[in-house]
């Protein structure tokens, strides 16, 4: 079965207090961006898998973020691409 | 000025009062009150205050049967946290509160913001935290969902109480299939202050500032009271947005901001906005002082645009205080807000009027005739009926019940009780707080009570919260006395004297007859228990609905008790110290 | 002689730190705002546990940022002592005070307990009161605590004598079980190049009295005395 | 100015022991995905923000990312991409 590496990204809903982003906003301000006016932090999850297509992965990928990647309470995710792999480092986590 | 519902704000309609929670015995008193027809705002605020959770409308009658007085209880009941002297001036606050709804919702962020709340009911006193404590009901450890909330409510626990600097020191955790879909997170916060620090949430002075600090206010937890008020069921689970997000770090701030407050001399009075946040808070401080208060939600800092007063006004954002500032002394209260990065907005004022108004901008959108708003609930005393099944079940003769073969050999015996989760070790729980910060703890977990020294004296404080979910289901009046005689014996065992308890009554839907039979049993016995050993009730919180389609959990009154160490030479640890010390079995 | 704790928000061994100090060493210690940019004469400057700035995006990364910390980057170039203790560390770390990283415990759990470590090098002015090889009881109290640098890094500062302590057993040996944090060769805490500012993941601060768990840490305290009175 | 939301992931450096990815490649395959073959967990931040250009927005994310948002020691950063955005919530954290 081919090998598919999936970029996700996890970040906290809009509207839903994000203590993170808001100190990391702060942060930049006082180092001399005071441009920026929103910084929210989430998590950027890489999944490498094997599926019978990119289709067929995809959809895996989305039910992995629907039962554990994301909190459906507090965040969004999305799936943002799916690139096929020559090969997967199977043993990587052994 | 005459109230003005605002453009866009719903009807009024009887489905839209049920929708709140309000029945309709109720409303006919609302309307009583108003003499007319409540905005949308109104309703949203009486909804809140009127909730289980805000009113105590089916415990009040009950909770005013428990001894709250003795010569050391500097505050009772009916502030944010009670307080006890200790000697040498110095004082001790406490208590407890229950996050249990929103902890099955979100176990994480529920559990984290029950810390972040105690913290504030006992920093808004004046009193410095020096503990934490918690009381933990799971469902049976091996399903996965139970893991999952154990998991969380254990890390939201230690995420937040770490990250602020108190430690947590003692507990209790129990699993029983009774609590599945219904978990209990109670936490405890014990506080340290010099008696003339002592600070009331009381407002007083007509033309007093009052102040929003701390965190921003955005549209999370917007019913988190009457969300509390209610069973657990599939609709609950719809209403997730309302979970609220806790900042730990900001709430660090806020506790070092609000103790140079108190004081700098610059404020009155000084409340967490908890459940209902800016409503109940205002609105309480208000009855308390038996004062008016105007307040304009354009004032109050937002998180996000175009939230509406009904917004402003129920949201349970985290982190965030009302104070009643002394007239003229805003800018001292603002400065140390900006010293430690913290906002501070003068949104309203007390005011002569005997009323509680809420203003956007130049249109009066609330207004009630003054603490009727509080005093006006009505109280219940519904039916109370022990079941049949109870009754049956306590007849039973547990020595006609055959003996296994095995259980003659204690060693399988002691195997059983060890393996059961709720008699194992609780290191996987304790090991993830820091019990030991702020270099007092004494005897930390492990043990039976905690001990925290009070620095700078020879004495400690010992702590413990206690209670027997299953004594109080086969016999409430029995369970009850015994969860405050375990909670003074744990205190005993490390050479505290017993003073006081707050309290956590964890109950199931009080209109059911044996629901509530088991809470008025269960508050007998808490109360004729406490006489007996002469610790008096200083405050506490009531939980009730937790029940889901299975049915009630077992009742909780969960018993969280202060003793007094009166010489760190008294203190005594559990566990064998040396060989050839004799083994003395004590009582019956 | 004078401490300078410095306080971030979100520090909160601070105070801890301070009692130390002034009740079991009797030294004077007094706070330093993390927006002040003078040390006050202060001799030796502590960066105290905590979570400043909630640790939030990693921790130490947004308080080295800090007015405060140019003053303490001076101190140290200077040869002045700093005593940077587990949210301390991670700040030193950031700030490009010592080499490596701070990440998550192997285990993603924070951990609090008394922990066991070996006193590696007692050539330094922060452990010229124990002796070589001595074992020490000294509680840990962290979430991210793993040390990491490359190979290289690790190698010069095992060759340079510079990692002062390690987890270890109670008996000293060195398993899995040992190590708390799974930090890479056990290493809870090395000296910068100059040897004069030390980091470390356990606190030596809560343990400078046997009531509340161990004494073992105020030898260390002990050792700064000394060095700079001498 | 116009304004730009800039996605930016942050992902642990090769070689670096990852013990969260490791955590949710079990927690995976534990839940029914035993496909799964390697998981990795980083940060995805997300900043609003004004500049003149797309360029300058660019420019600027990797200033903040090299002073703030990576740690140079064990992380790799990499601007995802820059999206000129239509308002920005300036009072957002205010
Ligand atoms: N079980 C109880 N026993 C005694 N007093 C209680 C109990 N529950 C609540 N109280 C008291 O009632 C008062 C009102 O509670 P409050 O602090 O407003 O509740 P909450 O903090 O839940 O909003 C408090 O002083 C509290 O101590």
């Amino acid at each position: 079965m081919p090998a598919y590496r999936i970029e996700i990204r996890v970040v906290p809903r809009r509207g839903i207090l994000d203590p993170q982003g808001k100190a990391v906003a702060d942060a930049l301000h006082s180092l001399g961006f005071p441009e920026v006016t929103d910084v929210r932090v989430g998590r950027h999850v890489v999944v490498e898998t094997r599926a019978a297509s990119a289709d067929e992965a995809q959809r895996r990928a989305a039910e992995m973020c629907e039962r554990l990647l994301a909190n459906p309470v507090t965040e969004d995710f999305e799936i943002e691409q799916v690139v096929e792999i020559a090969a997967v480092s199977a043993a990587a986590h052994g | 000025m005459p109230v003005t519902p605002r453009p866009g704000d719903p009807k009024i309609t009887p489905a839209l009062v049920a929708e709140h929670g309000i029945t309709p015995f109720e409303y006919e008193r609302l309307l009583a009150m108003l003499g007319r027809e409540p905005t949308f705002t109104e309703l949203g605020i009486v909804s809140a205050l009127w909730s289980e959770h805000c009113s105590y409308k089916h415990s009040r009658p009950l909770l005013k049967t428990l001894p709250t007085e003795a010569p050391w209880v500097l505050q009772g009941p009916g502030e944010n946290a009670g307080v006890i002297a200790v000697g040498d001036g110095l004082a001790v606050a406490f208590k407890i509160e229950s996050h249990n709804h929103p902890s099955a919702v979100e176990p994480y962020q529920g559990a984290a913001t029950g810390v972040g709340g105690i913290l504030r009911d006992v920093f808004t006193m004046g009193a410095r935290p020096i503990a934490l404590l918690d009381s933990l009901r799971f469902g049976d450890l091996e399903t996965p969902r139970v893991r999952y909330l154990f998991a969380g409510v254990v890390k939201g626990i230690g995420d937040y109480g770490n990250c602020v600097g108190i430690p947590t020191v003692a507990g209790e955790v129990v699993f029983d299939p009774a609590y599945e879909g219904n978990p209990l997170v109670n936490a405890m916060c014990v506080g340290l202050l010099r008696e003339e620090e002592l600070i009331r949430a009381v407002a007083e002075g007509v033309g007093n500032p009052i102040i929003a600090v701390g965190a921003r206010t955005g549209r999370d937890g917007i019913h988190g009271a009457s969300f509390a008020s209610e069973d657990l069921s599939e609709a609950t689970e719809a209403k997730r947005p309302r979970v609220q997000v806790g900042d730990p770090f900001t709430e660090k701030l806020l506790l070092e901001a609000s103790l140079e407050l108190i004081r700098s001399g610059h404020i009155v009075a000084i409340q967490d906005m908890g459940a209902a946040g800016l409503t109940s808070s205002s609105a309480e401080m208000a009855a308390r002082g038996d004062v008016g208060v105007t307040i304009d939600t354009l004032k109050v800092p937002a998180r996000e645009e175009g939230m509406t007063p009904y917004e402003l006004l129920l949201s349970e954002s985290q982190e965030r205080m009302l104070v009643v500032a002394k007239k003229g002394h805003e800018d001292d209260v603002v400065a140390i807000l900006t010293k430690w990065d913290l906002t501070a907005a003068v949104i309203g004022e007390v005011i002569a009027e005997p009323v509680y108004r809420v203003t956007e901008g130049d249109r009066v959108v609330a207004e009630f005739p003054g603490i009727r708003l509080v005093t006006d609930c009505p109280t219940y005393e519904p039916e109370a009926r022990e079941s049949d099944e109870i009754v049956r079940l306590r007849a039973t003769d547990v020595h006609a019940i055959a003996e296994k073969a095995e259980e003659r050999d204690p060693a399988w015996t002691l195997a059983q009780l060890l393996a059961s989760p709720t008699i194992a070790s609780k290191r996987w729980v304790h090991r993830q707080y820091d019990t030991m910060v702020r270099t007092n703890t004494v005897i930390g977990p492990g043990g039976d009570a905690a001990v925290v020294r009070l620095r700078g004296t020879d004495k400690a404080v010992a702590l413990k919260t206690d209670c027997n979910g299953r004594y109080c289901f086969l016999d409430p009046y029995v369970g009850g006395m015994a969860a405050v005689a375990e909670a003074a014996r744990n205190v005993a065992c490390v050479g505290g004297r017993p003073m006081a308890i707050t309290n956590n009554l964890n109950f199931g839907n009080p209109k059911r007859p044996e629901v509530y039979f088991q809470l008025r049993e269960a508050v007998r016995g808490m109360g004729d228990a406490c006489r007996a050993l002469q610790t008096p009730v200083t405050g506490g919180n009531v939980s009730l609905y937790n029940e889901n389609p299975n049915g009630a959990i077992y009742p909780t009154p969960v018993v969280g008790m202060v003793g007094l160490v009166d010489s760190l030479d008294h203190v005594t640890r559990a566990g064998f110290q040396a060989a050839g010390h004799a083994i003395v079995l004590l009582g019956e | 002689m004078k401490f300078g704790i410095v306080t971030f928000p979100g520090s909160n061994c601070d105070y801890d730190a301070y009692h130390a100090v002034v009740d079991q060493l009797g030294e004077q210690a007094f706070y330093l705002w993390h927006k002040d940019t003078d040390l006050q004469g202060a001799d030796v400057v502590i960066l105290p546990g905590g979570f400043s700035y909630g640790d939030y995006l990693r921790c130490g990364a947004i308080a080295r940022f800090s007015p405060i910390m140019e003053a303490v980057a001076a101190h140290a170039a200077r040869g002045g002592p700093v005593l940077a203790i587990c949210n301390g560390f991670q700040i030193a770390c950031e700030a490009g005070l010592l080499p490596g990283a701070l990440l998550r415990n192997a285990s993603l759990k924070y951990v609090c307990e008394q922990r066991h470590l070996r006193v590696e090098n007692v050539d330094s002015r922060f452990t010229s009161g124990y002796t070589a090889g001595q074992i020490v009881r000294i509680p840990i109290a962290h979430g991210e605590g793993r040390y990491v640098a490359d190979g290289a890094t690790l190698d010069r500062l095992e060759g340079d004598g510079r990692v002062v302590f390690r987890y270890v057993g109670a008996e000293g040996g060195s398993d899995e079980r040992a190590n708390p944090n799974g930090s890479l060769r056990d290493i809870a805490g090395i000296l910068n190049d100059k040897r004069n500012v030390l980091g470390m993941m356990p606190h030596p601060e809560r343990a400078v009295e046997p009531i509340v768990g161990s004494g073992d840490g105020l030898a260390l305290f002990e050792s700064i005395v000394g060095a700079v009175h001498a």
